[in-house]
């Protein structure tokens, strides 16, 4: 990234290591090197602590009850969503919390084929896609921000389209310009991948899409715990991100949309909770954020997220940033000089973030992850839930490091020499 | 370091790469196409049946040096069994592989298998081991007309 | 209930209680008497430290990962579904993790909405729904289990049809039996309603529905938290329920499916983790469970509800129904002779559970609360999500007192003498 | 027990009881119904205007002791004010609500309505407090053209 504040010291990359109780952990005899953030990220003593405050003084309904402990605890749960809307610039009633950010996903594809079927009047007039329509996404996406897309197209009947990537598996702003057009209504696609490491140009995407009235859905999963992040000076519409890959529990993530397109948007998720009146007819409905949370919330994981974005604003996005730049140069540049060693993504991109997917000679991933994991060094191995991508890429499975602030340079090069075991097993291959 | 007396055995790598079996061959009674959504390896797997005796198995498939390497001990171990000691022997072998250490593999039944043995120690690899087997086991199946 | 379990003991309470760090707490300036255990359960200690335990220590991605602490996590995860699953009697490939009860009721409309959709092929043609086809739910029931299909049958052009309740709240069999009928698809009702208290004649309904060859959706929520429960024996096809109302956590449920059903019902929520293989084109699901479970799943929650079920099994679920069969006997009788007291559902009846609503004199429901929190009573007051059978029984709101294991006689009695607050403020009203 | 020191002040209970300006009238310049969700609670509250004066507050609803004094009360606080003042005198209220206890109401701009100040300490009433006063700032929205 090209970020100008400070990677953090030496004392106080300790510091935050010592807050996080798994790093003590062994590992097949050996001291735990967890690079597989860019998956689940480990949870800070503050994080567990406030969820467990939480659940044992004021584990009680919110939005219902209107005991002392009820009217706590639903200050706590929308204070929360203030602290977690600010850090990604948004405003409180912008956000909606999810189970992650597949729900959120899933959220608007389904609230806009509720529209395409009528619901949500007039209104969700806009939002109504059918024959002829067009949906974006890419090649690069994730599962989660590609099937709901498709099906969506295949419930509707608009048409699925999709930005190609090129040979280093980076988007095809070229192609893209040819895909977007005329029919485009949205267009969904990942701030950073999480194969590829690198961070997509977002401002060009969003001018494409921009110029066809098209919506935009940005996939923050892996940046938001990475980058600062500005969700209105992007300009996206819609923007969704997992709570467990930035320091919170499981269970927990966050669905942004812009005020006037959720005021508009039908519910997808009915029950408790979100309704105004309801009668055996029919109900109408809050609205947003509560609209679009049916049911008993997941409220000690809301605290525990708002907790999360605490610890990381303490430290500080610009940072972790830096620190994590750093990482993630020093990750690529000593895969690439491995002659043996293939890298996804570019070699020396500004832009790329604490996350190398890699292929070694013609040794499967598998293979690759268990011999780094009989040294303790925890790494993702498949197609890690992007296998167009793969395919594309020629390979069907890789391994992938992915830092977070906990990690050191010591552990990026822990890896890289780990990589000899797999030379002394398989030889040459 | 763990790695030597780890799960790559030289019997193994040697099964990995040499892969016994390996080629698909016409004229099979059962087949079977098996895949692991986590990795995406795959195999398919033929049967090949003459009276009551596996005559041979004949298979193709990408994947990790464990899942390859149980493809090839598999037909090693197999070729030649009569079709109830077929299904015997995968239900012995998937036992052992999910028996986390517990259960040991009978050389006497299994031959170059129990170099296998140390995946019963790694559950994300016992579908590796085990992804041949079940193609087998299908196979099996719909040889038998089930 | 009509159990012959002994009750537990004084002593046994007292232990049970220490378990429950919420029981030591103080509000306004009164110790907590919890009697909104319906609207969500206190947490007893071992549950907490059994989540904090995996999060310190097992934090991996499941169903992912191949490194040993990714492996552990998804044993420690599938080995809590078994658990869950055994706890009401279903297998292990029966249950499907949820955030909530309501997304379970959720998941099963949206997924024979998208089979009427022509989505998951010939295997789903089973569940397809339309005009003519009708859904039956009741009058009775959590808006959890009625919008949802309300909203399916708005969806799909079906029709919405329901059972009506006596004056007390009680399901009118009758009217059942003139309401399902040869269009019926499904029908959906309560186990144990959030606000009568009282069980459902289950078989009754299910041979009804058997009859016609619908489907059956059971609500599980109230009961499954309270009375022993056999899901095959009750012979459902469906049923939902809610972790953090059974001494989980917030954040999970679960539904339960019969294997054949589930084998054929096409996905809802999609992403990664559900599939087989996946092109540009479209993508092949996983077998149930997994293919209802998409993106990073509740991890920690899982394995949290697993050791609430491991809580409840080790005291025993006949002695719970015993020991709340008491409190709810108590509860009823003393609110029945208060001559200003309306209680809502039957006083007598032998099917109540620990749960009764009410209303006293003409003071609004918000006041009665409102003096018993002063009194440090935690109630619940409104339409508790039941608006319909609240309209029908022509309140719009009433207070409800719920038990849980860890309640004593003497707080059933603190609530019913705290209403003397309630009479000494509002005079006769 | 705190219940006679609590929220449960006499005046509140009087003006539950009292309901001043209850009834709908004709020929208001602004009308607004208000709900809350949590507990069905509601109000319709109509805004009578001479010249730029508030010449009349009409209403009718259901709720809670604390909702039903709190729309008599603004009844007795806003008749005769200016609009403008009307609009100034609905955020002092708003902001002292939600001050959880943290801000006083004056008595001299607010009358009665001070004896709702306790509710300020407890949030899950604020809203029952705010309801009329919500309804009056939408009718005063309508009464204006906005
Ligand atoms: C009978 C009943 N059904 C459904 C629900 C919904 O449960 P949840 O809010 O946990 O989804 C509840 C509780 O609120 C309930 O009591
Ligand atoms: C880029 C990207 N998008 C979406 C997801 C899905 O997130 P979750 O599984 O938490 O829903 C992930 C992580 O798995 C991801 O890396």
């Amino acid at each position: 990234m090209s970020s100008i504040a400070a990677p953090l010291t030496e004392a106080e990359l300790a510091a935050i290591r010592a807050d996080f109780p798994q790093l003590g952990e062994v590992v097949q005899g050996h001291p735990l090197v967890y690079l597989d953030s860019g998956a689940t990220s480990l949870k800070p003593r503050s994080v567990l602590d406030a969820e467990r405050r939480f659940a044992e003084t004021r584990t009680a309904a919110v939005h219902r009850g209107a005991h002392t402990l009820a009217a706590e605890a639903t200050e706590d749960y929308e204070d929360a969503r203030r602290r977690v809307a600010r850090f990604v610039g948004a405003r409180e009633d912008e956000l909606v919390w999810t189970a992650n950010a597949t729900e959120a996903v899933n959220l608007v594809a389904y609230a806009i084929g509720n529209a395409s079927l009528g619901r949500g009047g007039a209104a969700a007039e806009g939002f109504r896609i059918g024959p002829g329509d067009e949906i974006v996404a890419t090649e690069q996406e994730h599962h989660a921000n590609l099937i709901p897309w498709q099906e969506l197209a295949a419930r509707t009947g608009a048409t699925f389209r999709w930005i190609r990537t090129h040979d280093d598996g980076t988007l095809d702003l070229g192609h893209a310009a040819e895909v977007i057009g005329e029919r485009t209504r949205l267009v969904a696609f990942s701030h950073v991948s999480n194969v590829v490491g690198v961070e997509n140009p977002v401002a060009e995407l969003v001018a494409l899409a921009r110029a066809v009235g098209a919506l935009v859905l940005l996939d923050a999963c892996q940046s938001a715990p990475h980058l600062p992040l500005d969700l209105r000076a992007l300009d996206v519409d819609f923007a969704v991100l997992s709570g467990h890959k930035m320091l919170a529990p499981t269970g927990i993530g966050a669905l942004y949309g812009r005020r006037g397109l959720l005021r508009d948007l039908p519910p997808f998720l009915t029950g408790g909770s979100m309704i105004t009146t309801v009668t055996m007819d029919g109900a109408d409905f809050l609205p947003p954020p509560q609209r679009f949370e049916a049911g008993t919330q997941r409220i000690s994981q809301a605290v525990a997220f708002a907790a999360a974005v605490d610890y990381l604003e303490t430290i500080g996005m610009e940072r972790i940033a830096a620190h994590e730049a750093a990482l993630g140069a020093r990750l690529a540049a000593r895969l690439a000089e491995q002659p043996d060693v293939r890298l996804i993504g570019p070699a020396d991109s500004p832009h790329r973030v604490g996350l190398a997917a890699f292929t070694i000679g013609t040794v499967h991933a598998h293979d690759v992850g268990q011999l780094l994991d009989e040294q303790g060094i925890a790494v993702r191995v498949g197609h890690h839930c992007a296998q167009p991508l793969h395919r594309r890429l020629g390979v069907t499975a890789t391994a992938r490091a992915s830092t977070y602030l906990y990690n050191t340079p010591a552990e990026v090069d822990a890896l890289v020499d780990g990589l000899d075991a797999v030379r002394r097993v398989f030889g040459g291959r | 370091m763990t790695t030597d007396a780890g799960l790559y055995q030289e019997l193994i790598l040697e099964h990995d790469r040499e892969r016994h079996g390996h080629g698909l061959r016409d004229g099979a009674a059962g087949e079977s196409h098996q895949r692991n959504p986590v990795c995406g390896d795959e195999v398919l797997l033929r049967l090949h049946v003459e009276g009551d005796r596996v005559a041979d198995v004949s298979w193709q498939g990408s994947g990790c040096a464990i899942s390859m390497a149980s493809a090839s001990v598999l037909h090693d171990v197999v070729v030649g069994l009569s079709l109830d000691e077929l299904g015997e022997r995968i239900e012995l072998f998937r036992d052992a592989m999910r028996s986390k250490g517990r259960q040991e593999i009978d050389e006497e039944l299994f031959g170059d298998a129990i170099a296998l043995s140390g995946v019963s120690k790694f559950p994300a690899r016992v579908k590796c081991a085990l992804l041949s087997w079940m193609a087998a086991e299908h196979a099996l199946d719909t040889a038998r007309g089930l």
